[in-house]
C-alpha cells in the first residue's frame, strides 16, 4: 500500500490483541470512574484504528496461531467499532449508574477491566487460527461477561448470571468435545501435533478427513457454540442475561458476543463444506434457525420487559442469519454477511436508546413507557426509526438482506419461505405492537429530559440508513468474496 | 332536406311526448274510475291541473336550500332528455345515439337522484321516509333494468334502442323464454319505477304507506308542477319504452315519407292507449302491499332478469 | 435533461423537503413553505408526465442509479403505463398540497405531518418509476410507512393506534407476498430486473402463483374483500388531505402494481385468471359499498366507498385478463380503458369527497353524520362541489363516473364471444353485481350528502358554521370542474390512454376525438354511443328554457312559511330522518344476509315509563370470520410458548440434552 | 499388533462408563461425592495408562490434576460444604433410579451406534475410547439433568469434564494446549462457581437451584 504499511504490518494484529489487555491491566489498577471511562473509549478507539489499519497494510502468514483473511476482519473491524461506540454510550450510562447508586466505584473498576478483558477475547477468537486457542477465547470473553451481567448483584442479576454461567460451560464442554473429535479427524491425515488444529491446513486436507467424525464433531460444536448464539433451544440465558445486565454489555452481548460464535461455527461449516461425504451442515443450520426465529416471533408478544423483548429480537435475527449462511449459495451468504452486520449495528443502537429510556422513565417496564416520541423527540425517533430498521423496513438495511434472503429461498426452496415469511410476519406484528405502545399515544413516566449524548445510537442509525440505500462497491465485492468462500 | 326532415322528425317527438304525457295520464285515471263504475274526471283534467298549478304562487318550507327550487326543473329537463331520445313512432332519431339504453336509465337515475335530495331538504321526518324507500326501491329495480338490458343487448347486439327495435322486428328474433322473462320483469320494473300500485299508491296520502308522495310533499306551486309533468313524462317512458321494444310495429324507418310516419304515429298512438288501459285494468285488480313486500316484489324482478341473461344461451333459436 | 430525469429529480426534492419539514417543524412557516413546495414539485411532475403521455407514444426512457442492490443498481423506466399513474399521482398530490395550504392551518401537530407528507409523493412517485423488483418493493414499503407516519399523526386517540398498526401489519404482509411473488419471477439467479423478468418464460404453475400472490399483494393495499379491513380504520385517521391522497391516489399504486406484473411482466394470461379477478372484484365492489351504506361516519363511509371502487376497476380488469387470454384485442383494450377511465375519475371524486369531508370537519369539528345536517346554507360552495362529487362517484350522468362506467357495461356485453361456459355465464352475473352496486352506491351518497348538508342542523356544532378558506375551495372547485369535464369529454381521455392500453394489450379502442358531435363509440356506432357533452347540453338546456317559460308565463312568485309535513307541528331538528334510520330499509333488505344485521325494538307496556329503546346489531362477517381467529391463533400459541420462560435450569438444561440426543440420533440413523 | 495394551486401556475407559452408571444410581450426596471420587480415580489411572502407552509424559500432569483437584479436593471441599450449608443429605431425583438407569443405558448405545460409524481407518484405539468418553459425557448431562440438587448438578458437570479429559487424552499427541484449557476452563469455572455459590448463600441458605426458581416463579417477566 503505502511506506506505512511494513511498519503497520509488524503489528496490526498484535495491536488488536495487546491494546486491550494492557488498557485491561491499567484500568485494574486505575481508581476514579472519570479517568477510567475516557481510558475505556480511549482504548477502545486504538483498538478500532489498529482493526482499521489491517485493511491498508499487507496480512501476515497465517501462522500456528493467528490468521488474517477476508472473513475474520470483517468481524473484528465491526467488533472493534461497535466496541468503541458502546464505550462512548457506557461512559454516559456508568455515570448515571453511579449517581443512582447502583453501582459502587469498586464495580466500576471491575467493570471497565472486564470489558476491555471481553474485548481482548473476541478479537483473539477473531484472528485465531488454531481451533484449540479459538475455543479458550471464546470460553473468555463468555466467562467475562458473564461475570458483568451479574455485576448488579440483584437477585434477579445473579440467577442471570447463574443460570447463564451454567449453560454457557455446557456450552464450554460440548464446544470442547467438537474441538476434539476434529483434532482425530485430523489427526491421522495432517499427522498428529499443533497442524492438527490450524484451521488453514485443516481446510486444505478436510476432504480427506473421516466424514462420520466431523459430523459428530459439527453436531457438538453447532450445539456448543450455538448456546452463545442462542438459537433456540439452547437460548434460555439469553434474555436473562440481556435483561438483568448493564445495558452497555446487552448491547455488546446481542451486537458482537453472538457474532463471536456465529463466527466460531461458520469457520467449521466452512470445514464441513470442504468434505463431501460429511453430512450437509445446511440442513442442520437451517432448522435451528427456522426454529428460533418462529420461536423467538411468538415469545415476542407477551414481553412485559423492553430490554427482554429486544433480546427475544435478537434471538429471532439470529436465526434469519443461521438460516441464511445454512441455505448458502453466494445470495444467500452474501445477505447472511450483511443481515449480520447490520444486526449489529441497529441492535446496538437500539440497546443505547433502551438504555437512555430506561434510565430516564427509571424502568425497564413496557406497560410504563409511552408517547415517548412527545416527551423525548430525538429518543423516541430514534427508537422507532431503529425499530423499523429491525422490523426490516426500508430504507433500512435489512430490507435489503431480508429482501435477498426471502427471494432467494423462495426460489430455491418454496416450502421452506413459508415458516420463514410467517416467522417475519409474526415478529413484525409484536415488535410494531410495542412499538406502537411506547413510541406513541398518551405520555406515561418521568418526562425529564435525557443527558447523555445520542450521537452513537445516530450514527449506527445512519450507517444502517446509508447502507440500505447504498453499499460502497469495494464493500460489495468484499462481501461477494467472503459469500464464495463460504460456499 | 334529409337533415331537415330528420331534425323536425326530433323535434316533434320531443314535443309528442310532453302534451301526450298528461293525456296519459288521464286516460289511465279515467278508465281506472270507469272500471270502479265512477264518472271520473274527463281526459285533459291533468293538463287543468297543471296550469293551474303553474299560476299558483309558489310555497317553500323556510329552511329549504337552493336544491329545492332548482331540483323540479332538474329532474323535468333529465326525465324529457330521457324521453327524447326514445323512438316512439319512428326509428333513427337523429340524436338518438346520444344516449344508449344504459344512458337512459342513467338519465333516470339522475332524475331519482335529484328528486330524493330534494325530499330530505326541508328536513321533515316524512321527506326521510320517501327519500330512503326510493333510494331502496331503486338499489332492486336499477340492477333489474340494467340485467333486462344485459339480456336484450346480448340478444340483439346492440344497447341502441334503434338498433334493437329493428332486431325485434326482424323474423330472426323468432320466441325466446329470456325475452320473456325479460319483457314480465321489465312490466314489473316499470311498475315500481312509476310508483304505480302495488308498489306505491300515486293517489294516496295514507302517510305511512307513501314513498314517491312523501318525497314531494313540501312541493307546491310550479314546482309540484314540474314533478308532475316529469311523473307521468316517465310513464309514458316507461311504455313507449316497452312498446318499442316488445311490440315494434309500423316504426318509420328514418327517410320514409310522410305517410309511414302518420302510420307510425296512429299506431304508436293506439299502443299508448292499450297500454294504459292495460295498466289501469291491472291497478284496480290488485291491492297494494306493504312497503317491506316490495323488496320482494323487486327481488322477485331482480332474479327473472338475472335467469333472463343465463337463459339466453339455452334458447338461442326456439 | 429526459422529462424522466425531471421526475426523478422532483422525486429527490420532495424527500428534501420532508428533510426540511423535520428541521422547520417547531416553526410556524412550515406549513406555507412545505405545502408549497410540495405543490409546486408536484405539479412540475404533473406536467411532465402529462406531456410524456399526449406526445410519446412509444420511447421508454431509462436510467440506472447505482444505489439499491449493489450488482443490480437502481432501474427507473417512463413508460406510458408510468407516465398515465404519475399523472394521476401528481394531480392528486398537487392539489392536496393546494388544499393543504388551507388545511394545514389548523393542524395542530403539524410537525407530525409535514415531514412525512412530501415523503409519501415521493414514495408513490418511485413506486411508478421502479424498473426492477427491489427497486419496486423498498419504494412500496417506503410508501406505506410514510403514510403509516401519516396515519399516526394524530397518535393520542387509541383509535388511530389500533387503525396504524392494523395498517402497517397488513402492509407489510402485502409487501412480503408481493417478495414472494418477485422471487417466484426472478428464479434462482436472482434476475431482479424488469426487462429480464419481461424477457423470461414463465411456467403456467409459476404465472399462476405469482398472479395469486399479487392478488394478495397488492389487494392488501388496494383494499380487495377480504383484504380489505385495515383500510377504513387507516385511511380516516389520517388528516383529510392526506386521506384524499390514500384513498383516492395509493389504492391506485397498488393497481398500478397490479396491472404492471399481470399485464405487462407475466406474459400471456391464461383464463382462469380473468375469472378470479372478475369475482374478487364484484364481491368488493358489493361488499364495500354495503358497508359504506350501513356507516354513520362521513371519513369512513367514503373510505368504504373507496373499496367499492377499487371493485370496480377489479372487476374491468378481470375483464380485460379475460378477453387478453382469449386474444379479443378490441374487447381486452375496451375493458382496460374502462378500468383506466375509472382510476382516473375515482382518484378526482375520491379527493373531492375527503375534500369536502375535511372542510366539513374543520369547520364543525365533526365526522359523525348524525351530529351534522343543513350545512348548504352556511357552506354554499363547499356543498355544491360535494354535490357534484356525490352525483360524479354515483356514476350518474352527465358527470365522469358515468362514462367509465358505461365503458365497462359494454366491455361486460362483449362477454358472449368468449368461449369459456364459465365466463359467459360469469361475466354477465358480475355485470348485474356492479349494477347493483352502482345503484347502492347512488343511495349511499344520496344518504351522505342528505344527512351531512340538506336538513336542519342536528347540533350547535352544525348550527353555527362558517365556509372554509380559499385554499380549501379552490381545491375543491377544481376537482369538481374536472369531473364535469371528463364526463361530458371522456373522448379525450379514452384517446389520451390509449397509448398506455395499445403498450399493454397490443390493441386500442377507435380515436374517438374525430368522431362527430365528440361522443363516444367503443365499437360501432349502431352497437353503442354515449355522447356526454349533448346529453349536459340538453339538459342545461332545457331545465333553462323551462325556468325561462315558466317564470316569464307563469308564477315567478315566491312565499316562505312553515314546512307542511302533513300538518304536523316542526319538530325538533332529531326528529329528521338520521344515517342510520335512512339506511334501515336497506340494511333489512341485505344486511341480514351480508352481516348478520339484527334489530331488536324494546316497547315498555303502556303504563310503564322506561323510554323504548331500539338497537340494531351488525357483524363484520370477514372481521370476524377470519382475522378474529388468526388473532386468537397467534395469541394462544404466544401464550403457550412464554411458558418456556419461566422452567428453572434443569428444565433448560434437559432441554439441551434433548436437542443433542436428537441431533446425534439423526447421525445415528443418517447414512 | 499389542492387544493386552488395548485391552487395558479399553477396560479403564469402560470402567469409567461403569463409574458413571454408579453415580446414576446414587441417591445420597456423600455417596455420589465418593463414587465421583472413585470416578475421578478411574480417570486419572486411565490417562495414566494413555501416558504409558503414548509414551506422553506431560499426560502424566493431566493424570495428577485429575487425581489431586477432582478425586481429593473438590470431594472434601464439596463435603464441607455441604456439612456448613447443612445441605439434606438425600438427593431428590426428577424420574425414579430405574428409568434413569434405562436412559443411561440407551445413551451409552446410542454413543456406541454414532462412533462406530467411524471408519476403522481412523485410529481403532481413539474410536472404542471415543464411544466410552461419549457415554460418559452424556451420562454426565443426564445426571444434570435428572437431579434437582445444586451440589449433584455441579458433580454431573464435573464427571461430563472426565469424560471430556477421557476423549482428549486418547487423542493421539493432542497438543498440550488441549489439556491445559481443560484444567484451564475448570479452573476457572470452579472459581466462578465458588464465587457464585457465595454470592447466592448470602442471599439464600441454600445452594439448591430451585430456590432461584422459586424467585423466577414469583416475578413473572
Amino acid at each position: 500500500m503505502n511506506v506505512l504499511s511494513p511498519l503497520l504490518a509488524f503489528d496490526a494484529v498484535a495491536a488488536v490483541l495487546l491494546v486491550p489487555v494492557v488498557a485491561a491491566a491499567l484500568l485494574a489498577l486505575l481508581p476514579g470512574y472519570r479517568i477510567t471511562a475516557r481510558l475505556n473509549v480511549l482504548a477502545s478507539l486504538l483498538t478500532l484504528l489498529a482493526a482499521l489499519s489491517l485493511f491498508v497494510t499487507e496480512r501476515p502468514e497465517p501462522g500456528q496461531y493467528l490468521l488474517v483473511d477476508d472473513l475474520n476482519i470483517v468481524f473484528i473491524v465491526l467488533n472493534a467499532f461497535v466496541g468503541f461506540t458502546t464505550s462512548i454510550f457506557s461512559a454516559s450510562y456508568i455515570a448515571h449508574e453511579l449517581e443512582t447508586g447502583r453501582l459502587t466505584p469498586a464495580n466500576l473498576r471491575f467493570y471497565h477491566a472486564m470489558y476491555q478483558v471481553m474485548m481482548f477475547g473476541m478479537n483473539l477468537a477473531f484472528v485465531s487460527n488454531n481451533i484449540g486457542l479459538m475455543w479458550v477465547a471464546v470460553e473468555l470473553a463468555t466467562l467475562t461477561t458473564v461475570l458483568m451481567v451479574g455485576i448488579y448483584r440483584t437477585h434477579e442479576a445473579l440467577e442471570a448470571a447463574w443460570k447463564y454461567f451454567i449453560l454457557g460451560s455446557v456450552g464450554i464442554a460440548f464446544a470442547l468435545f467438537g474441538t476434539i473429535l476434529v483434532y482425530l479427524a485430523a489427526q491421522p491425515v495432517v499427522g498428529e501435533g499443533y497442524d492438527a488444529m490450524v484451521w488453514t491446513i485443516l481446510v486444505e486436507h478436510a476432504a480427506t478427513f473421516d466424514p462420520a467424525l466431523l459430523n459428530v464433531a459439527f453436531v457438538f460444536l453447532l450445539l456448543g457454540y450455538g448456546t452463545k448464539v442462542g438459537l433456540a433451544p439452547l437460548h434460555a440465558w439469553l434474555p436473562d442475561a440481556h435483561a438483568e445486565g448493564p445495558t452497555p454489555i446487552s448491547a455488546v452481548l446481542s451486537g458482537l458476543l453472538l457474532n463471536v460464535a456465529l463466527y466460531a461455527v461458520l469457520r467449521f461449516k466452512i470445514l464441513l463444506s470442504a468434505s463431501p461425504e460429511a453430512i450437509a451442515a445446511g440442513p442442520l443450520m437451517m432448522t435451528m434457525g427456522l426454529t428460533s426465529l418462529i420461536f423467538a416471533a411468538f415469545m415476542l408478544y407477551r414481553r412485559r420487559d423492553i430490554k427482554r423483548l429486544f433480546a427475544y429480537s435478537s434471538i429471532e435475527h439470529m436465526g434469519i442469519i443461521v438460516f441464511a449462511f445454512g441455505l448458502g449459495g453466494p445470495l444467500a451468504n452474501f445477505a447472511g454477511l450483511l443481515h449480520m452486520v447490520m444486526h449489529s449495528l441497529t441492535k446496538s443502537a437500539i440497546f443505547f436508546a433502551v438504555g437512555h429510556v430506561a434510565q430516564i422513565k427509571g424502568t425497564q417496564r413496557l406497560s410504563a413507557i409511552r408517547g415517548l416520541t412527545e416527551t423525548h423527540p430525538s429518543l423516541g425517533w430514534g427508537l422507532l426509526a431503529g425499530v423499523i430498521a429491525i422490523a426490516g423496513l426500508p430504507p433500512m438495511g435489512i430490507f435489503m438482506s431480508e429482501f435477498l434472503i426471502v427471494s432467494s429461498t423462495f426460489a430455491r426452496h418454496p416450502l421452506l419461505a413459508i415458516p420463514l415469511v410467517f416467522g417475519l410476519l409474526v415478529a413484525f406484528g409484536a415488535l410494531l405492537l410495542r412499538l406502537t405502545g411506547v413510541a406513541f399515544g398518551q405520555p406515561r413516566g418521568s418526562v425529564a429530559p435525557g443527558k447523555a449524548s445520542y450521537i452513537p445510537m445516530y450514527a449506527h442509525l445512519a450507517l444502517v440508513l446509508g447502507a440500505g440505500i447504498y453499499l460502497p462497491p469495494p464493500l460489495v465485492a468484499w462481501f461477494q468474496h467472503i459469500a464464495n468462500l463460504l460456499r | 332536406m334529409v337533415l331537415i326532415s330528420a331534425l323536425f322528425v326530433q323535434a316533434f317527438q320531443m314535443a309528442l311526448v310532453v302534451l301526450l304525457a298528461p293525456l296519459l295520464t288521464g286516460l289511465i285515471r279515467k278508465v281506472k274510475a270507469r272500471l270502479l263504475r265512477r264518472q271520473g274526471p274527463s281526459l285533459i283534467q291533468p293538463y287543468r291541473d297543471l296550469l293551474r298549478l303553474l299560476r299558483k304562487e309558489a310555497v317553500v318550507a323556510e329552511n329549504a336550500s337552493w336544491l329545492f327550487r332548482v331540483a323540479p326543473y332538474l329532474i323535468f329537463a333529465t326525465t324529457w332528455v330521457a324521453a327524447a331520445v326514445i323512438p316512439t313512432f319512428a326509428t333513427g332519431l337523429i340524436f338518438s345515439w346520444t344516449a344508449d339504453l344504459i344512458a337512459i336509465v342513467a338519465l333516470l337515475g339522475s332524475a331519482r337522484f335529484l328528486l330524493a335530495l330534494a325530499g330530505m331538504d326541508v328536513g321533515t321526518s316524512f321527506g326521510g321516509i320517501g327519500s330512503s324507500r326510493e333510494a331502496m326501491i331503486a338499489t332492486l329495480a336499477e340492477p333489474s333494468m340494467l340485467l333486462i338490458i344485459f339480456t336484450l343487448a346480448l340478444v340483439a347486439g346492440s344497447t341502441q334502442l334503434s338498433t334493437i327495435a329493428g332486431f325485434m322486428s326482424s323474423p330472426e328474433v323468432g320466441l325466446r323464454v329470456s325475452l320473456a322473462i325479460a319483457l314480465v320483469a321489465l312490466v314489473m320494473v316499470a311498475i315500481a319505477e312509476n310508483a304505480r300500485i302495488p308498489v306505491d299508491n300515486p293517489a294516496t296520502h295514507l302517510e305511512l304507506t307513501m314513498v314517491h308522495e312523501a318525497m314531494v310533499l313540501e312541493y307546491s306551486g310550479r314546482h309540484l308542477a314540474m314533478i308532475e309533468l316529469a311523473a307521468s313524462l316517465k310513464l309514458l317512458l316507461y311504455i313507449s319504452l316497452i312498446v318499442c321494444i316488445f311490440v315494434p310495429w309500423k316504426l318509420a324507418a328514418p327517410e320514409t315519407g310522410p305517410t309511414a310516419y302518420l302510420a307510425g304515429l296512429v299506431v304508436y298512438l293506439t299502443k299508448l292507449i292499450v297500454g294504459g288501459a292495460l295498466l289501469a285494468l291491472f291497478e284496480t285488480s290488485i291491492a297494494k302491499m306493504r312497503v317491506f313486500r316490495v323488496p320482494e316484489f323487486l327481488g322477485a324482478a331482480l332474479m327473472l332478469a338475472l335467469l333472463a341473461t343465463l337463459l339466453r344461451f339455452v334458447s338461442r333459436s326456439l | 435533461m429526459t422529462s424522466l430525469s425531471v421526475i426523478l429529480s422532483c422525486i429527490v426534492m420532495f424527500l428534501v423537503t420532508g428533510g426540511l419539514g423535520i428541521l422547520m417543524s417547531r416553526s410556524h412557516r412550515a406549513t406555507p413553505a412545505i405545502y408549497g413546495l410540495s405543490l409546486l414539485l408536484s405539479a412540475i411532475a404533473f406536467v411532465i408526465s402529462l406531456m410524456h403521455l399526449a406526445t410519446s407514444f412509444v420511447d421508454a426512457p431509462t436510467v440506472i442509479l447505482p444505489i439499491g442492490l449493489p450488482w443490480l443498481g437502481a432501474h427507473f423506466r417512463l413508460d406510458a403505463l408510468s407516465a398515465f399513474f404519475l399523472l394521476v399521482a401528481n394531480l392528486g398530490g398537487t392539489l392536496a398540497s393546494l388544499y393543504g395550504l388551507g388545511y394545514g392551518r389548523h393542524e395542530h401537530a403539524p410537525h407530525r405531518v409535514l415531514p412525512f407528507f412530501p415523503a409519501f409523493i415521493a414514495g408513490m412517485n418511485l413506486v411508478l418509476l421502479a424498473d426492477d423488483a427491489f427497486t419496486f418493493l423498498i419504494s412500496w414499503e417506503f410508501m406505506s410507512l410514510a403514510s403509516w407516519a401519516l396515519v399516526m399523526s394524530h397518535h393520542r386517540d387509541a383509535g388511530n393506534r389500533r387503525a396504524g398498526y392494523l395498517y402497517i401489519v397488513m402492509a407489510s404482509f402485502g409487501t412480503l407476498a408481493l417478495l414472494l411473488a418477485f422471487g417466484l419471477l426472478a428464479g434462482p439467479e436472482g434476475a431482479y430486473g424488469f426487462a429480464a423478468i419481461r424477457a423470461a418464460e414463465h411456467a403456467p404453475l409459476t404465472a399462476g402463483l405469482v398472479l395469486i400472490l399479487l392478488l394478495l399483494g397488492a389487494g392488501s393495499k388496494a383494499g380487495l374483500v377480504p383484504l380489505h379491513v385495515w383500510l377504513p380504520l387507516a385511511h380516516p385517521a389520517a388528516p383529510s388531505h392526506v386521506s384524499a391522497l390514500m384513498s383516492g391516489v395509493m389504492t391506485k399504486i397498488a393497481i398500478y402494481g397490479f396491472i404492471r406484473v399481470t399485464f405487462d411482466l407475466l406474459g400471456a394470461p391464461m383464463w382462469w385468471w380473468g375469472l378470479v379477478v372478475l369475482l374478487l372484484g364484484g364481491a368488493t365492489a358489493a361488499l364495500g359499498i354495503l358497508h359504506a351504506l350501513m356507516e354513520r361516519d362521513l371519513k369512513r363511509l367514503l373510505a368504504y366507498s373507496t373499496i367499492e371502487n377499487i371493485g370496480v376497476i377489479f372487476v374491468s380488469l378481470g375483464l380485460a385478463l379475460a378477453f387478453k387470454a382469449n386474444g379479443m384485442g378490441l374487447a381486452s383494450a375496451l375493458a382496460l380503458t374502462a378500468a383506466l377511465f375509472h382510476i382516473f375519475n375515482h382518484s378526482l371524486f375520491k379527493s373531492l369527497l375527503f375534500f369536502g369531508a375535511g372542510a366539513v370537519l374543520t369547520a364543525t369539528g365533526e365526522r359523525d353524520m348524525e351530529k351534522l345536517g343543513g350545512l348548504i346554507h352556511r357552506m354554499p360552495v363547499t356543498s355544491f362541489t360535494f354535490l357534484v362529487g356525490c352525483v360524479a362517484i354515483s356514476a350518474l350522468p352527465p358527470f365522469n363516473g358515468f362514462a367509465s362506467e358505461w365503458l365497462a357495461f359494454q366491455a361486460i356485453l362483449q362477454s358472449p364471444n368468449l368461449p369459456q361456459w364459465a365466463l359467459t355465464i360469469a361475466v354477465p352475473a358480475v355485470g348485474g353485481l356492479l349494477a347493483l352496486s352502482a345503484a347502492l352506491a347512488a343511495a349511499c351518497f344520496i344518504k351522505a350528502f342528505g344527512i351531512t348538508f340538506l336538513g336542519r342542523p342536528r347540533t350547535p356544532a352544525a348550527s353555527d358554521v362558517s365556509e372554509v378558506d380559499r385554499f380549501s375551495l379552490g381545491a375543491m372547485g377544481v376537482l369538481a370542474g374536472l369531473c364535469l369535464l371528463a364526463g361530458i369529454l371522456p373522448g379525450i381521455v379514452i384517446d389520451g390512454v390509449a397509448s398506455v392500453v395499445l403498450s399493454l394489450v397490443g390493441d386500442r379502442m377507435p380515436v374517438q376525438m374525430d368522431i362527430p358531435w365528440l361522443s363516444i363509440v367503443p365499437i360501432a356506432e349502431s352497437r353503442s354511443s354515449y355522447n356526454g357533452l349533448l346529453v349536459f347540453l340538453f339538459i342545461a338546456f332545457s331545465a333553462s328554457a323551462t325556468i325561462y317559460i315558466v317564470h316569464r308565463y307563469a308564477s315567478r312568485t315566491l312565499r316562505r312559511s312553515a314546512a307542511w309535513d302533513c300538518g304536523f307541528p316542526e319538530g325538533s331538528p332529531l326528529t329528521q330522518y338520521t344515517a342510520g334510520s335512512f339506511a334501515q330499509p336497506v340494511r333489512r333488505v341485505f344486511g341480514t344476509l351480508a352481516m348478520r344485521v339484527r334489530e331488536r325494538v324494546d316497547m315498555p307496556a303502556p303504563g310503564d315509563l322506561r323510554p323504548a329503546t331500539f338497537s340494531v346489531e351488525q357483524h363484520d362477517l370477514v372481521w370476524e370470520g377470519l382475522y378474529v381467529p388468526i388473532a386468537g391463533a397467534v395469541g394462544f400459541a404466544a401464550e403457550k410458548l412464554n411458558r418456556l420462560q419461566f422452567l428453572s435450569i434443569r428444565r433448560y438444561l434437559s432441554l439441551v440434552f434433548l436437542a443433542l440426543v436428537f441431533l446425534l440420533l439423526v447421525l445415528a440413523l443418517w447414512s | 499388533m499389542n492387544g493386552p495394551v488395548f485391552d487395558i486401556a479399553h477396560m479403564l475407559a469402560g470402567g469409567l462408563v461403569l463409574v458413571s452408571m454408579m453415580m446414576l444410581y446414587q441417591d445420597r450426596l456423600y455417596a455420589l461425592l465418593n463414587v465421583f471420587a472413585l470416578h475421578s480415580l478411574v480417570l486419572t489411572l486411565s490417562v495414566a495408562w494413555q501416558a504409558l502407552i503414548q509414551d506422553a509424559p506431560h499426560l502424566y500432569v493431566t493424570a495428577a490434576i485429575a487425581l489431586i483437584f477432582k478425586a481429593i479436593v473438590i470431594p472434601v471441599a464439596l463435603h464441607r460444604m455441604i456439612r456448613q450449608l447443612g445441605i439434606h443429605r438425600e438427593i431428590e431425583t426428577v424420574v425414579g433410579v430405574g428409568p434413569t438407569m434405562l436412559a443411561g443405558i440407551g445413551l451409552v448405545a446410542l454413543s456406541i451406534v454414532v462412533m462406530l460409524r467411524v471408519t476403522p481407518e481412523a485410529d481403532p484405539l481413539a474410536r472404542e475410547d471415543l464411544a466410552f468418553a461419549l457415554s460418559v459425557l452424556l451420562l454426565g448431562l443426564l445426571i444434570m439433568v435428572t437431579r434437582r440438587n445444586a451440589v449433584s448438578q455441579v458433580v454431573g458437570f464435573m464427571s461430563l469434564e472426565n469424560g471430556l479429559v477421557l476423549a482428549a487424552t486418547g487423542a493421539k499427541g493432542m497438543p498440550l494446549v488441549v489439556e491445559i484449557s481443560v484444567a484451564f476452563s475448570i479452573l476457572i469455572a470452579f472459581i466462578v462457581i465458588g464465587v457464585f455459590l457465595f454470592r447466592i448463600r448470602e442471599r439464600f441458605d441454600t445452594v439448591d437451584v430451585r430456590a432461584l426458581d422459586d424467585f423466577r416463579g414469583r416475578r413473572r417477566k
